[in-house]
């Protein structure tokens, strides 16, 4: 595994808390890229707006993969948008984060037997959160971006690492279901 | 001229549907394939512009695929069904795509849906599905809970608990 | 000896206002989205948030790069934009700009943005060369009343070095007193140059992905964030600069150090006047179209600029009156 | 005796190179690369010599050789260096007619430089026309005539003046000029002007070089980066040291600029605003540099034009950046179009990263032109600006100022559109341009770099050829240079740069080893993987500009010319359907032409 980000001031700052200062970091400044996939992106703009405001928690939507660290999968994921997420989830740079909206990539939801939708996204990228309900309300939006923050700083949020150290695995699962464009 | 009038002049039994909350008239009939062309084209020039929709529908005990080309005439306000059957196991049948353009997206979905072949259209094949083997999904012999639950609920899943920092 | 000492303590003054100018941005930056949050009537981030972004952005774990060329954006924009600080009067302490004049400055301001377009243009993504065609055309057309601006400023003041017009300034009455019409086309050019709302075409987030910035990320996007910091203390100084007389209340000679505190405060005070103006218009406009942008600078901003122009003229060559 | 040696090296060594390298077919082009290299370095030894003398072959040329002289022989014998080095492995081994034909061009063009009477100038000036015009015939027919068209113009208009000044001096000298009334020096300075403007295509006169620029590039970079530099020269001579600033002040002054003058100044800020606004919307990358130099060209007629100390002393340093980085950028077009035959900018794409050293010349050369302080390029703009600002002039100076933005639109152009952005699989394997062809362009280079960082060197020179027309003197030292109102200090500039260079390079390097290098289809498309899709943004990269330009640019002077043109074709065949071969007709029309005659005469008596 190459050594992520070294510590600018080994003699100032100790090892272990520059860790944490990275942690903090990327908890209090999330940029998220979202993926309308299917109901749930009509759920964003009250989050954004006046009601329920995320950017106070220094969330805000960002147009290109490479600039975000926080992908939003909103919605049921059929076989040709999950070829996409996996595309712009291997764009965006460490560490990165995955939310899922909904019981659709849960368990596949009212599409449960429906040939061309995936049934569970955590087989194919690391999700750190799931937000059950068939489409969470912005509330529970808000509480999911709280709880993954405090995920974050207690390093529970390694989807990231997992993508890295499982790879093949991942890769295995998605070749199942879709032709890789590298391949 | 509206369509009871050409359903008399052409010969065909037409019948009248009655929709509860719709006050425009709807007329079905059952028409020889061979003789689908002439008749879309004669509602054509008499004020049926609109070509709504072409629908398939499988049916299975029958053994045959009925298609249902949906014409409607905004001079006087009449949606007419014209539907040709044909038999389940090759269906076949030739482009209309000169009538009317749009009627080639809905044959390329129908291919790709149901497997009916339409000679004359040459942009048939891979259309909303991508890499997809199997049989044409639509059709009432592909059973979707089987093979969802055989190609998804196949995927092991991802050992839980990397390793923490 | 005195001489180095001399230069050394010039160096670490710039250095020091450098370093202040570039934390000023970031807050500014900061200001800007509360400012605009509590228009929109929602609480909005701290105002530090834009310090936990660079600081996020430089803390990266991983970083995308093209090639070779794609490193020119950040070290060309970061180097460029502190060079155009270092020869920009702030709070009356002159920095570099003793040695250099305007038409110098206005060509080391080409510098990042050349560099950036350089960068972009290596990241082979069609969105970037669009991104970077339209900034290049509004450049085209918010440069035509700026320049004429710039040219009344100099013939009216017949001068074309920063300090003497600071002095000038000092010694009797702000330059938007007597050239207001300058002024007034100044400001709207300025919102193209800042690149606020309705002139942020180059890096629309909707239409083509943020433009030129689709492939930074991680640490090139925090470089780029220290230059977009820095490109604003620069627009909102050069206008403080130009026309407010660059915050100089004390004069430095009588009162010495403190006369260098209190100059910077007022400059602050200044520019962060000139930042809110840009910030409101930023807050409730649309976005323009690049022809509409183009078309819109080179009618009614440059008539402005061209009466400022004329009352410049006529007020130092026709009347004779010498500053 | 030292003036032989000069008038030799300069004038007959490339004559019998050219007719050695004629004769030699096989090794021209080295042949040529050697008759090429004499000139060059011979020269720096000849700095700082005056000296003058008479020539009699036949006909009597008198010659001299000063500092204006060598300052130019050294933008001229450098590119046309330049140029040789680069034809070595451009032109084919066989092509005898090339190297040939430029030194014939280079021996006519050291010819004029040196000439100090007019039948001595207009000889080699001729000997350099014809040359060019055999060169450009090599690629086109067309372009030739269009390039003969107005090279025949300005050589009559060239005798028109020379004819006007024989009048009424009775000599051809320069030196003597003297008792000519100022009506006489209006009328001579106009043809002269106008003639050698022609060379420098100026804004009426510039048709001809968009068609003559797309021949072949060692000669072209030689034609707009020496040729058009003897334009300046003739009007600087004509100007300056034939008619003499006091003349010139003769002519009545508006805010001490004499009223001569003035009007060639706003003609060559019109130039430089057309011809820059022209470059932005062309494809075929020759034109688009054909353009440029028109424009670039256009700030040298305003700085002659306007004649303060400062305005002269940029429009020669001017002249001679645009020598430097005009052939750069020629030569790298060369390059490109030698890599992969193809010329249009829409169809190239990406090729910095298979031609790295080529980009890196060609970026160089674009901060020249486009003023960056880096380069020298900035000081000649910048002295050309404070000129205009200086004498208050606000026609002038806003035209000039929106020309060098412009400017940064088609640097932008070429550079996006040939050198980065996607790479086309076309060019996938496109090696690096040979080597003479990169020492031609690294050699041209230097120059560039040198006086960015010691402006104070040239601007010794330039000082010593403003003192000798004594038109004034330039305040400078090794570093800096001022004007009246303002100045700057190169010294400063570099020092500052390099540090924040450096500081922002180690900010930039801390995460050498976390970055991955991704290749170009490796790019953000919302997500979609095209297998392969040539998404070159370069195809009509400034349509928006375009389009609310579109109004402006249905007029154009080329059209104008055509229409000229037909309008006297149709009149002579007009005129020709006199000729009815029936001889009643020509009965009748004697008849009606003694009449008239008659009438005339009546009436005249």
């Amino acid at each position: 595994m190459t050594p992520e980000n070294p510590n600018p001031l080994p003699s100032i700052i100790p090892e272990k808390d520059w860790k944490k200062i990275q942690r903090m970091l990327s908890k209090r400044s999330l940029w998220m890229v979202h993926f309308c996939t299917g109901c749930g992106a009509m759920e964003m703009p009250p989050t954004m707006t006046s009601r329920y405001d995320m950017e106070r928690f220094g969330i805000i939507p960002m147009a290109t993969p490479r600039q975000a660290d926080l992908l939003l999968v909103t919605g049921y994921v059929a076989v040709k948008t999950l070829k996409r997420i996996v595309r712009v989830y291997e764009q965006m740079q460490d560490p990165k984060y995955v939310i899922a909206f909904g019981s659709c990539p849960i368990n596949g939801g009212i599409y449960w037997d429906s040939y061309n939708t995936i049934k569970r996204l955590d087989k194919y990228i690391p999700v750190d959160m799931y937000i059950a309900g068939c489409m969470p309300r912005p509330e529970a939006i808000m509480d999911a971006f709280l709880k993954l923050m405090k995920d974050i700083d207690e390093g529970r949020a390694d989807g990231w690492l997992r993508y890295k150290k499982y790879y093949e695995k991942y890769k295995a699962n998605q070749r199942r279901v879709f032709k890789r464009w590298d391949e | 001229m509206n369509a009871v009038g050409i359903f008399k002049e052409l010969g065909i039994e037409y019948e009248e549907m009655k929709v509860k909350g719709n006050k425009d008239p709807r007329y079905r009939a059952k028409v020889d394939p061979e003789k689908l062309e002439d008749i879309i084209l004669k509602f054509k020039n008499n004020g049926f512009r609109h070509f709504v929709a072409l629908s398939c529908v499988d049916w299975i005990k029958e053994g045959n695929m009925e298609l249902i080309y949906h014409l409607f005439s905004y001079d006087n306000l009449e949606d007419v069904f014209l539907s040709i059957y044909l038999p389940r196991d090759q269906p076949k049948y030739k482009s209309l795509r000169h009538l009317f353009p749009q009627i080639e997206t809905y044959e390329r979905e129908i291919h790709e849906m149901f497997g009916v072949e339409f000679e004359g259209n040459d942009r048939l094949g891979e259309f909303i599905l991508e890499d997809w083997e199997d049989m044409p999904p639509m059709r009432k012999d592909f059973d979707t809970e089987k093979y969802a639950k055989e190609k998804y609920g196949s995927v092991p899943l991802v050992e839980e608990g990397g390793e923490k920092e | 000896m005195t001489d180095w000492a001399n230069i050394l303590i010039n160096a670490g003054l710039t250095a020091l206002y450098l370093f202040l100018a570039i934390c000023v941005g970031l807050l500014f930056m900061g200001i800007a989205r509360k400012v605009t949050a509590r228009i929109h009537n929602r609480v909005g981030p701290p105002i530090y948030q834009n310090f936990l972004d660079v600081g996020k952005l430089l803390a990266k774990k991983s970083n995308i790069k093209h090639n070779w060329i794609f490193d020119f954006a950040p070290l060309f924009a970061l180097a460029g934009v502190l060079l155009a600080l270092a020869y920009l009067p702030m709070g009356g302490y002159r920095l570099l700009s003793g040695d250099g004049d305007l038409i110098l400055l206005l060509y080391i301001l080409v510098i990042p943005a050349l560099g950036f377009a350089l960068g972009a243009g290596a990241s082979a993504n069609p969105n970037a060369g669009v991104g970077v065609m339209r900034a290049l055309t509004l450049m085209l057309s918010y440069e035509m009343p700026f320049l004429l601006v710039l040219l009344s400023l100099m013939i009216y003041y017949n001068t074309a070095s920063l300090t003497t017009l600071l002095e000038k300034q000092m010694h009797s009455v702000w330059a938007i007193d007597v050239l207001p019409i300058s002024a007034l086309a100044a400001d709207i050019a300025l919102q193209g140059m800042m690149m606020e709302k309705p002139f942020d075409i180059p890096i629309a987030p909707h239409e083509i992905a943020s433009g030129p910035l689709v492939e930074f990320g991680g640490n090139y996007l925090g470089m780029l964030m220290l230059y977009s910091a820095g490109s604003i203390v620069v627009e909102t100084s050069l206008f403080v600069d130009l026309f407010l007389g660059g915050g100089i209340v004390l004069n430095p000679a009588v009162y010495g150090i403190l006369a260098y505190v209190v100059n910077y405060i007022v400059w602050f005070a200044l520019i962060f006047v000139v930042w809110m103006i840009a910030i409101f218009i930023n807050a409730v406009f649309p976005r323009f179209r690049i022809e509409q942008a183009f078309k819109f600078y080179w009618k009614w901003p440059t008539l402005i600029a061209a009466l400022g122009l004329a009352q410049a003229y006529i007020m130092s060559v026709i009347l004779g009156v010498s500053v | 005796m030292e003036i032989w040696s000069a008038f030799g090296i300069f004038v007959l060594v490339p004559l019998i190179g050219a007719l050695l390298s004629y004769l030699a077919r096989k090794y021209a082009v080295y042949l040529g690369l050697i008759f090429a290299l004499v000139p060059a370095i011979a020269l720096y030894p000849f700095y700082g010599k005056e000296m003058s003398t008479v020539v009699n072959i036949g006909v009597k040329l008198n010659l001299a050789f000063d500092v204006t002289t060598w300052f130019f022989m050294l933008m001229l014998d450098t590119v046309a260096l330049a140029s040789m080095l680069f034809a070595t492995s451009y032109v084919r081994k066989g092509e005898g007619g090339f190297s040939t034909l430029m030194l014939l061009g280079l021996a006519g063009a050291n010819g004029v430089l040196m000439a100090r009477d007019f039948l001595t100038l207009y000889i080699f000036w001729e000997m350099m026309s014809w040359s060019a015009y055999i060169l450009v015939l090599r690629s086109s027919g067309e372009y030739a005539r269009r390039y003969m068209l107005f090279a025949v113009l300005s050589a009559y208009l060239l005798i028109m003046g020379i004819g006007i000044y024989y009048y009424y001096t009775g000599s051809f000298l320069y030196s003597a000029a003297s008792g000519i009334p100022l009506s006489g020096w209006a009328w001579i300075l106009l043809f002269l002007i106008l003639g050698f403007a022609v060379k420098m295509a100026v804004f009426p006169l510039h048709v001809w070089a968009p068609y003559a620029y797309r021949s072949e590039q060692p000669f072209v970079a030689f034609l707009s980066g020496g040729l058009s530099k003897l334009g300046t020269f003739g009007i600087f001579m004509a100007m300056y040291s034939i008619a003499g600033v006091a003349i010139l002040q003769g002519f009545g002054t508006f805010r001490s600029i004499s009223l001569f003058g003035y009007p060639f100044a706003v003609l060559g800020a019109f130039t430089a605003f057309i011809g820059t606004i022209l470059a932005i919307f062309q494809d075929d990358l020759r034109k688009l540099l054909a353009y440029s130099s028109i424009g670039q060209l256009g700030y040298v007629m305003v700085g002659l034009g306007l004649g303060t100390p400062l305005a002269v002393g940029g429009a020669l340093f001017h002249a001679f950046n645009h020598a430097f980085f005009k052939a750069i950028l020629f030569l790298g077009a060369g390059a490109v179009i030698y890599r992969t035959g193809k010329y249009r900018i829409s169809e190239l794409g990406g090729l910095g990263y298979r031609m790295p050293f080529t980009f890196l010349f060609v970026l160089f050369a674009i901060f020249a032109l486009a003023g960056i302080p880096i380069t020298s390029g900035f000081i000649s703009k910048w002295m050309l600006y404070e000129a205009a600002i200086e004498k208050k002039f606000v026609l002038i100076a806003p035209l000039m100022l929106i020309a060098s933005v412009g400017a940064f639109l088609y640097c932008f152009r070429i550079l996006y559109g040939v050198f980065l952005g996607q790479l086309d699989k076309e060019h996938e394997n496109v090696k690096e341009a040979p080597a003479p062809m990169l020492a031609a362009m690294a050699l041209l280079m230097l120059p560039l770099l040198i006086f960015a960082i010691f402006p104070g060197w040239i601007l010794k020179w330039i000082n010593e050829i403003l003192t000798g027309a004594n038109i004034g003197t330039l305040k400078y030292d090794t570093y800096a240079y001022y004007s009246s109102i303002g100045g700057a200090d190169m010294l400063v500039f570099w020092i500052t740069f390099m540090l924040l260079f450096m500081i922002s390079m180690y900010l930039f390097t801390r995460k050498r080893k976390v970055t991955k290098v991704v290749d170009q289809y490796d790019n953000y498309l919302a997500g979609e993987t095209p297998p392969y899709v040539q998404l070159h943004a370069a195809h009509n990269f400034y349509k928006p500009l375009r389009d609310t330009w579109a109004p402006l640019l249905r007029y154009s002077v080329d059209r104008a010319y055509e229409k000229f043109v037909k309008f006297f074709i149709e009149g002579f065949e007009e005129i020709k359907k006199m000729y009815t071969e029936n001889p009643q007709d020509y009965a009748a029309y004697l008849g009606i032409a003694f009449l008239i005659f008659l009438l005339v005469g009546w009436w005249l008596l």
